[in-house]
């Protein structure tokens, strides 16, 4: 029965299926949102309200012809996608919407998963550097690059700004973090900073704009995607799809106080609050044009960095007051 | 420099109407003098090849079908066309026999399909006497 | 400065070296000038009455003979500069060191006429593409080509 | 079934590559109006792709100048099957104006195949919405 | 490590064919080269064997975004070698919709740098407010694009007073949004951040290399046909010329938008004025024998026509020299020392028109992979197939 129930947690809800509909649902909802603050319609005929509009692009991906370039890594080539997406869908599982009952946490809840989470959240940077040094393209090549060289930027001020609420928790463990804050609302509120640190991190890790240098199809073409073609494409943007909806989920376990209530209320916070994580990151797209890796570097290292630090030593400080 | 100066306007348009036509269920209008595609009124036509000779794309064909019956053979080639109407304008007829229409939605899979086909008698300038005896072979627009 | 005076203050100071200046229209001055007094000329122009703006390099073909066609324009008056080169012996000097900014003209007269032009830093082919014919050159009056045969696929349906 | 669904996904995102062959600008300037919130093709799943290699349906633009022939070729092999070509306006169906000229080869029909032509010059954005669907329709 | 890129013929940040050959070191631009020729399709010779009636509308369509200028430039040379006077009306109304086209060419590029930029929202929102300009040309016109409305000795179309209104009223909505870009553009951060101290070019260098319209005038170098050498109405309105001097992109938007401004008032000023009576002379077939030389000053800079007569109906020579390729040599040196993420804004905001300049750079293609370049034969019968295998349904309605 036990094994029943784990593999029905692993292939149907909460696991891949689950994260499949619902980062199609969150795609359409960040390019319908991004396209209504542009004055326009967005997805529209696909299902109603274009609601189907990322799963036939889906669909139409994986039917397409697969083209691999001669001069390619073909082993590497065709593995990378999957890894990627593997890596992302571990991750959604250690989101704490389904294992809520902290006196009987479930094996994907334990002692330091955030930190395991982070690293999770990290890998499909790596992953995308070696998709694309191994397509051999020029475009991908300096995609590549980029990738990395904003690695460096945004992966720092991630890692400090989610630190502070935790320490505030005392706990290393998301659900116990949620908990906390479930405990203590207004706790929330010394990590204000911290949360839109996080936020931008998230929106270059995810390379959205004002971070989508490594694919900025003005200066690169396809960057980092050039040589990708029919399933490999449809797999990373389902990956890049389901790191949305994992990051998001993060931000609202440790910034917007977790998931609480069981399993129907439980998952009403989690539709809700990740919405509005993706609506603002959406919002932060349309808001800003496209900066340069350098600018993203220096923006980093003098703004986001200090103040994440900032941050972190004015939790340290509250916590000595607090009780 | 401020922050975010777009923000205002981008969460006005947020619950705005959107300022998208909906295009293929409803069609737009098109301002009255608008140049579509040429079209031909062949009682009208003196065969007197203005509009071939100043067409600047080729898209005006005018060839003689029969020179005894004074049968023309008129094509309009819509793939070529570049809707300048400068026939309309070398016609020297009244009313002229060159027009244009408002038709614009044509697209095709076959270019044949774009050509515009008349036969024609040569037209007298006053149409009304050449009327009765033009009238049956005049007229045969094949597309 | 008008037209007429700017002409008269032209003759005197260039002297033998401009063969006729007409004055055809307003603000439009022709210089007629040895191709090989060319770039001494244009040198002159530009130090003494700040004629430094090229508009651009025309060529035409009259037959035998080659014109080319300086046009620089200034705030006062525009200065179109003549001159004729034979067509069996096409050479002419680049204006290059009085105006970098001929270069793009001059590499174009090279390609459409087969002009060749003594001292252009530049000579690859500008325009014309990469698997042209050698030796042929487009705007010559006496260059024909053939039309290659339209086939219009798909059949008569 | 399995065939129904990718039919139908096909139908609903085609991702459109733009290529010009050497155009005057004006198509290309309306296909990207097309684009643009008054006519909003996003509506049908239509995405503008930067590479060849993610697009689904080329649409091409002006008549072939020689230079561009190669390339086009080229560009359109790299586009993965199933692909499907749009001629836009006069130029890329026959060359209109320019036919004639020592460095057009003609229309693009002359180079790739095409799927469907789009008349006018340039051809509005609803005329280009207009041949999209006939196309879609066609599939 | 150095090593090239090709950018062109066809990528995404070019609407039209060109290629640049970059050599960078890391981000850093060390050397380009430019590669002409995708886009030369031999109007010149072409011009030749057309009549002066036919070759309105080729010139016209040398470009699709400043096609009025190019068949303005040719019809006023013509005109002079045929010795028309046009009369006022018809020369107003010719006037006014060449200002018109400033305006949509100038939101264009305004629209076409937030593109380059990676500023969509900005891009769609200049975009939905070109429509606005778009309707009125096709209401005067005919046409939304390349307006045909030039003929020799005058121009096809009149205005009536319902048109008058509806133009005054568009002015009025285009004033107000382009007072909010310029707006938008000085002050939203992560903008301005791209586009300041990019793409410098000094005023001694672009003096030497021969620069025009707004990359000349944004470095501070006041030249406009419009004023230096008045044609038709110019000398009957006041405008002031748009200059800047901070030699950049920032530089070139901030010309671009004043000019817009310019162009409004022109526009008011034109419709304000506007006199009663004919619209067009009757024109003759043939020129007399003569030469001229045309200037214009399109929305990209000076745009110039020398067109020589011998005689019959047409031309003997018609050598039209178009803004972007005055401005190449100028690109290749604000390219120098940049970086790839600049090039794009850089080479945008000359505002290349490459279909006008009528040559084109060596491409590479976006994609290395192994192709096989199959043959015409080969390609036209999968064509016929599919023709045949896929008839088009009557009627058919895209399945929604």
């Amino acid at each position: 029965m036990a094994v029943v129930r784990t593999l029905l947690y692993l292939v149907v809800y909460p696991g891949l299926l689950f994260l499949f509909l619902y980062s199609t649902f969150c795609e359409w909802f960040d390019r319908k949102v991004y396209a209504r603050f542009q004055n326009r319609m967005g997805p529209t005929h696909t299902g109603r309200f274009g609601l189907l509009q990322p799963i036939a692009d889906f669909v139409k991906l994986l039917s397409k012809e697969d083209v691999v370039p001669e001069a390619a890594d073909k082993r590497l080539f065709a593995v990378l996608p999957i890894i990627g997406l593997a890596v992302v869908s571990t991750a959604g599982l250690l989101l704490p919407v389904w294992n809520f009952d902290l006196a009987n946490p479930g094996w994907t809840s334990f002692s330091g998963d955030i930190i395991v989470m982070l690293y999770l959240l990290s890998l499909p940077t790596l992953i995308l550097f070696l998709a694309a040094w191994s397509s051999t393209n020029l475009f991908s090549t300096i995609g590549g690059a980029r990738v990395l060289t904003m690695l460096f930027g945004y992966e720092v001020p991630l890692f400090l700004a989610v630190l502070s609420p935790a320490i505030l928790a005392n706990s290393w463990r998301l659900a116990e973090i949620a908990a906390f804050y479930q405990r203590k609302p207004l706790l929330l509120l010394p990590n204000l900073l911290a949360f839109i640190i996080a936020l931008i991190a998230v929106q270059a890790k995810l390379e959205r704009t004002p971070f989508d240098i490594p694919h900025a199809e003005t200066e690169i073409v396809g960057g980092t995607f050039t040589e990708y073609s029919g399933k490999k494409l449809a797999l990373f943007r389902l990956t890049f799809d389901i790191e949305l909806v994992v990051s998001s989920g993060l931000l609202a376990a440790v910034f917007l106080g977790g998931f609480p209530g069981g399993a129907v209320v439980g998952f009403i916070h989690f539709v809700v609050k990740t919405l509005f994580v993706i609506f603002l990151l959406c919002l932060l797209r349309a808001l800003t044009s496209r900066i340069r890796v350098d600018q993203v570097i220096s923006f980093a290292w003098k703004y986001l960095a200090p103040l994440a630090v900032l941050q972190l030593l004015a939790i340290i400080l509250l916590k000595g007051f607090l009780p | 420099m401020k922050i975010a100066v777009f923000l205002p306007e981008l969460l006005r348009h947020l619950f705005k109407k959107p300022a998208t036509v909906d295009y293929p269920f409803k069609k737009l209008e098109v301002p009255k003098d608008f140049r579509g595609t040429p079209y031909l009124n062949p009682e009208m036509c003196i065969a007197c090849r203005a509009c071939e000779r100043d067409c600047p794309a080729e898209a005006i064909e005018i060839s003689s079908v029969n020179e005894a019956e004074k049968r023309f053979r008129m094509v309009i080639h819509n793939d070529r066309c570049i809707h300048c109407a400068q026939c309309v304008d070398s016609c020297p007829t009244t009313p002229k026999a060159m027009q244009m229409d408002s038709l614009f939605e044509i697209a095709c899979d076959d270019r044949h399909k774009l050509k515009t086909d008349w036969v024609y008698v040569r037209a007298v300038l006053k149409p009304k006497a050449a009327a009765p005896a033009a009238a049956p072979q005049a007229a045969e627009p094949k597309t | 400065m008008t037209d007429a005076e700017l002409i008269e203050k032209l003759k005197s100071d260039l002297g033998d070296t401009v063969e006729e200046i007409s004055n055809p229209a307003r603000r439009r001055l022709f210089l007629k000038v040895a191709p090989q007094r060319l770039l001494a000329v244009t040198t002159r122009l530009r130090d003494a009455y700040g004629v430094v703006f090229l508009s651009t390099i025309s060529g035409v073909d009259n037959g035998e003979m080659f014109e080319i066609l300086y046009h620089f324009s200034t705030p006062e008056t525009d200065y179109n500069i003549r001159t004729e080169i034979p067509k069996a012996n096409p050479h002419i000097d680049s204006i290059t060191p009085a105006i970098p900014g001929a270069v793009l003209y001059e590499r174009e007269l090279q390609d459409m006429f087969g002009i060749v032009v003594d001292g252009i830093p530049d000579a690859r082919p500008l325009v014309l593409p990469d698997d042209w014919p050698a030796g042929n050159f487009p705007l010559r009056k006496d260059w024909k080509h053939e039309r290659p045969q339209e086939v219009i696929p798909g059949g008569k349906s | 079934m399995l065939k129904k669904l990718t039919r139908w996904s096909r139908i609903k995102s085609p991702w459109i590559l733009h290529l010009n062959s050497g155009a005057c600008n004006a198509c290309d300037i309306e296909i990207v109006a097309a684009l643009t919130p008054r006519f909003d093709v996003e509506r049908f799943g239509i995405l503008l792709k930067a590479t060849p290699r993610h697009a689904d349906v080329i649409v091409a633009s002006g008549p072939v100048t020689r230079q561009m022939r190669d390339r086009i070729i080229r560009i359109y092999e790299q586009v993965p099957d199933p692909k499907f070509v749009i001629a836009v306006g006069a130029c890329a169906m026959s060359g209109c104006v320019y036919r004639g000229a020592y460095n057009i080869m003609g229309g693009i029909d002359q180079v790739i195949p095409v799927n469907m032509y789009v008349p006018g010059c340039p051809a509005r954005p609803d005329a280009i919405i207009d041949g999209v669907v006939k196309l879609l329709g066609k599939l | 490590m150095s090593f090239q890129i090709p950018i062109g013929p066809q990528h995404p940040a070019l609407k039209e064919p060109i290629s640049l050959r970059m050599t960078v070191e890391g981000e850093v631009i060390t050397g380009v080269d430019i590669r002409l020729g995708y886009n030369h399709r031999g109007l010149e010779k072409l011009a030749e064997d057309r009549n002066w009636t036919q070759n309105i509308y080729l010139v016209e369509r040398i470009c699709g975004i400043c096609s009025h200028s190019h068949a303005t430039c040719y019809v006023q040379g013509v005109e002079k070698l045929m010795e028309l006077a046009p009369p006022k009306r018809g020369l107003y109304i010719r006037y006014l919709v060449s200002e018109l086209e400033r305006i949509h060419s100038h939101l264009l590029w305004l629209g076409v740098a937030g593109h380059e930029a990676g500023f969509d929202s900005f891009f769609m929102y200049v975009w939905r407010d070109r429509e606005v300009v778009m309707d009125l040309l096709e209401l005067i016109t005919g046409n939304r694009v390349h307006y045909a409305i030039n003929t020799l000795g005058g121009v096809r179309r009149d205005l009536d007073a319902g048109q008058i209104a509806k133009i005054r009223d568009g002015l009025v909505v285009l004033r107000k949004r382009s007072e909010y870009y310029f707006h938008i553009g000085a002050n939203e951060p992560s903008f301005v951040a791209r586009i300041a101290g990019v793409g410098y070019l000094s005023k001694e260098k672009a003096v030497a290399l021969c620069a025009v319209g707004p990359t000349a005038r944004a470095s501070g170098w006041a030249r406009d046909v419009r004023k230096e050498d008045p044609y038709a109405v110019y000398d009957e309105v006041d405008f002031d010329v748009a200059t800047a001097d901070s030699c950049d992109v920032l530089g070139r938007v901030v010309v671009r938008v004043k000019e817009l401004l310019e162009s409004y008032k022109i526009c008011e000023q034109i419709l304000d004025k506007l006199p009663p009576g004919d619209i067009a002379v009757k024109a003759p077939r043939k020129a007399k024998p003569g030469e001229v030389v045309s200037r214009y000053e399109a929305p990209r800079g000076e745009n110039i026509h020398y067109i020589k007569s011998n005689g019959t109906d047409k031309p003997e020579r018609l050598k039209v020299r178009a803004p972007t390729l005055g401005n190449y040599p100028a690109t290749v040196e604000m390219l120098r020392k940049g970086f790839i993420a600049d090039i794009p804004l850089i080479f945008a905001a000359i505002d290349p028109c490459i279909c006008c300049a009528e040559r084109s750079v060596t491409l590479i293609d976006a994609g290395s992979g192994e192709e096989s370049v199959a043959r015409m034969s080969d390609l036209r019968r999968r064509a016929i197939v599919r023709h045949e295998n896929a008839p088009l349904k009557r009627n058919a309605v895209w399945p929604l």
